[in-house]
Formats: C-alpha cells, structure tokens, sequence
C-alpha cells in the first residue's frame, strides 16, 4: 500500500496537475484507458468543488491516493465552508439543467464514494475504483 | 474557425476544465456572432472535458436556440462522449461522427 | 507566489511523479524545452539521492516546488541519514568513475542549489532555477 | 533486438532512471552475449536518461571493452547528448547520428 499526498494551491490552473498524477498512478497501476479516464474526470470534478465551493481563496487544498493490489482510493479535501452532503438533490438530466453535475458524475463514475463534511470546518471526499479484472486487456 | 453561408466551425482543443472554461465559452459565442443556422464544434481534438464544460455546453446551447441557431458536436472521442450521455446533454445538443453520419 | 507540495513513497517507481509534476509546472510557467528537460534531470537526482542514501526504506520524502514570476524554486526532503555536503567530493569526468554524479549534475544545471543536512536526521536540498528571458521563443 | 554478422543493435526506449536502470543493463548485458564487436544502442526513443543511466553506460563501456566489444550510441535525442557531455561519457563511447555519420 503506496500513498501519494498532493497538495495544490486553490486556484483553476492547478486542476490539471491532478489529473496528470492520477493518470500517471492508475496508467502504472494497470488500470484500463477507460477507467484512467474516468478517474481524471473524477479527481477533476472534486478538485473543482474544493475550489469553487471552498472560499478559500489564498488557500489550498490537499489530494491523497492510495495505492493498493486492486483499487486506487484517492481523497480531496478542503477548509473550505462545508455543506451537507445528503440535501444535495440528483440532478435532473433533461439538459436543462446547468450545474449540479459533480457529485452526480463521481458517484456514476466510481466504485465508492464518502463525503465527510463540517460546516465552516471543510469537506473531505473520498472515492474508490477497484481495478475489474474484466478490463484487463 | 472556419464558416460557409450555411455553418461556422469551431474547433476545441485540448481540455475543457474549470481553468479553461471561460475560454471555452469565448470561443463558442464568437461564432454565434457570425449568425449562421449552424455552429459546429469540432470535438476531433477534444481529450478532456468535464461539468464545467457541459454547463457551458447547455448554456449555450439554450442561448443559440433563442437565436434560432443549432449547435452540434462532431467527432467527440469516447470519453466526451460517455460525459455527454451520462449528463443527458447528448438529448439537447445533436452528434455527428467524422464521416458526417448522424447519431 | 505558488506552493505545491508532493509526497512519495520512498520507492524508485514513484521517481517519474516527480518528473512529470516538475515538467507540467515549468511547462506552465514558459520555461524553454531545454529548461524544463535540466529541471527533470535535477529533480530525478535529488529524489535519487532521498531513496538511495536515505535508508529509509518503508518511508516517504517529499517535493516542494514554488512558482515565482520569473523562478522555480524547488525542494526535495528527507528523513535518511545525511551527510556532509562540503566532504563530497567533485566527480572525475574521465569517464572511468562510475557514480558520484549526481550533486554535479544539479549544479551544473540549476542556478542555485543549497544542500541543509544533518546526520541521523535527513536532507534538504533546495535548486532555483531562473526563467531566462532569452530563453523564451 | 537486431544483429548482423559484425554489430548487435539494442533498442533503447522511454525513460533510464532508478527505476528503469536494471532492466537497462540488462538489455545491454543480453547483447553482450551476441559476441559481435560492436554493440549499437539505438537511442532514437530514449526520452529521458540520469546519472543512474550514466553509471551503467560507463560499467556496460569498460565491461564489452574487457571482452573485446564496443559500445556505440545511435542517435541520442539533446537532452540525453547534454549529459553524455556533461558527465564526459561521451569521451569514452562513440555517438552517431542518424545518417551514420559519427560525431
Ligand atoms: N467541497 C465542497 N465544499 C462545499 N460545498 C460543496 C463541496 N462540494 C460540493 N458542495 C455542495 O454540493 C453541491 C453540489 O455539488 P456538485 O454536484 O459538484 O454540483 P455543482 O458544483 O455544479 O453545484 C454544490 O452546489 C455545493 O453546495
Ligand atoms: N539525500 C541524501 N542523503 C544522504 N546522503 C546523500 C544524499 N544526497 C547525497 N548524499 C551523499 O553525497 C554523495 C554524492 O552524491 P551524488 O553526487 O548524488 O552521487 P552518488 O549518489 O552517485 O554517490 C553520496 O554518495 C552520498 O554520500
């Protein structure tokens, strides 16, 4: 078990370094072109809320991901203002809508998902994608 | 960006993500300028894109339809396009294959 | 004034993370092609050196890179054993000497180094490297 | 891996570090056994190489010059011709471009 901790000023132009490092892990790990994709969409969309939700602005966020025989487990936290994760609402996918995408697209994206969340204090998600034998080529 | 009487072309590069959205959506209201019914975003070298990028994708596309113009997306690699169904934005804005075939 | 911190696994596999996080950043910042190939060879030294010299097998060491206007300033640190910098000898460029390369190889491609070790304890060494204007295309 | 009467040719890809360098050696040490006089190493993929690369060109040069062989590289990228130079390595082995002509 490997752990990687990654931690990014809370500015846009970063977002990409998260991508870079995830695919670069899960491309070693043996993970499929399909599931790399998924996991930069993934780590993306959470890097995306810690900075867009997070007020933080001089501030930074962390990224952790743990390597294991068959998944890659991968956090991002925040200091950020918090929320509560169960009044978020599915979004309505009749292409009206224009945000509210994020949690959405995670949890369709990976195996597990837990968001840890305090109120003025930060939020913490973590996500799972185990490696399918399957998609081995 | 290319355009006949009939459609402008805008060709995406890279990846579309929170740093590059702005610009995303820049490049797609310039070509609504030019007016035609058709506004065509050459997904060919599109690698990345992710929420940020389909809530600009809708947006523009509820602003187009006011407009009387239509967006459509061509060539969109399998990643784009995974996002696009996942998100519904694949019922609201049309997709065309390289060989022009429709979706 | 940018931070980005990067910890990893005390393991040679995880040596290119450095690398390609290096690369992204100088890239970003408009350092030349050839910059940012001297700026991957000097941070693959260092975190060499933290693996090899540091016998600290299970542990990790960690990155820093700070992005200035006109510098990348960057740190690679960890908890080995030390040494003493001024007692390192400068290699023999005969070709016949078969290591000791690799402090020559960062000073001759960074702007600035500066080593901080401390026998038990661990090492930091710390390169600059300036964007040169006349670098630029 | 190729080989003609006179030469071995070893192709050399991607990146040489710490992690990479064992299986360096190897594939140059596998070449050794081929006995020809010379010894290629065809760099035109070789993206990134260290001091850790550097070690084992001088171990691999004094090994094949022991037994007679010669070590030359093929058309090594700027980067990986910097630090030959900066680490004198390319004083005691041969560097060819890619038409042939040596350096
Ligand atoms: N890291 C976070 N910090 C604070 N609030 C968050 C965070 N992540 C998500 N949220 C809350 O959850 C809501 C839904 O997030 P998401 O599904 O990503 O859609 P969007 O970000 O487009 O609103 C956000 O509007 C926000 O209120
Ligand atoms: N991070 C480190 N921890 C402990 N000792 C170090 C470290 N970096 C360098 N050294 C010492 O400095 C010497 C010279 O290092 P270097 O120039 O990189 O050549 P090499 O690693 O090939 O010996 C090493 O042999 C080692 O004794």
């Amino acid at each position: 078990m490997d752990n990687i901790t990654l931690i990014l000023p809370a500015k846009p132009e970063y977002v990409s370094l998260a991508r870079l490092t995830i695919a670069s892990v899960a491309n070693n790990m043996g993970f499929s072109i399909e599931d790399v994709e998924d996991l930069k969409v993934a780590v993306s969309e959470a890097c995306t809320n810690a900075l867009s939700h997070s007020q933080n602005e001089n501030g930074s966020y962390e990224l952790t991901y743990v390597v294991d025989e068959g998944s890659l487990t991968f956090t991002v936290s925040d200091n950020g203002m918090g929320f509560e994760p169960d009044s978020v609402m599915a979004p309505q996918l009749d292409g009206e809508q224009v945000g509210g995408f994020g949690l959405f697209i995670i949890k369709s994206l990976m195996d597990q998902v837990e968001i840890v969340s305090r109120r003025g204090l930060g939020t913490s998600i973590r996500m799972v994608k185990n490696r399918s034998v399957c998609n081995e080529v | 960006m290319g355009m006949n009487e009939e459609q402008a072309v805008v060709k995406i590069k890279g990846e579309v993500d929170i740093y590059s959205v702005d610009q995303f959506r820049e490049s797609i209201e310039k070509s609504m300028d030019q007016k035609t019914p058709k506004i065509i975003l050459d997904c060919t070298d599109l690698s990345y894109i992710d929420s940020t990028g389909m809530g600009v994708l809708i947006e523009m596309r509820n602003k187009t339809m006011e407009l009387g113009q239509k967006i459509v997306m061509k060539n969109p690699k399998p990643n784009v396009k995974k996002l696009l169904s996942l998100t519904g934005v694949d019922k609201i804005i049309d997709i065309i294959e390289n060989s022009g075939g429709k979706r």
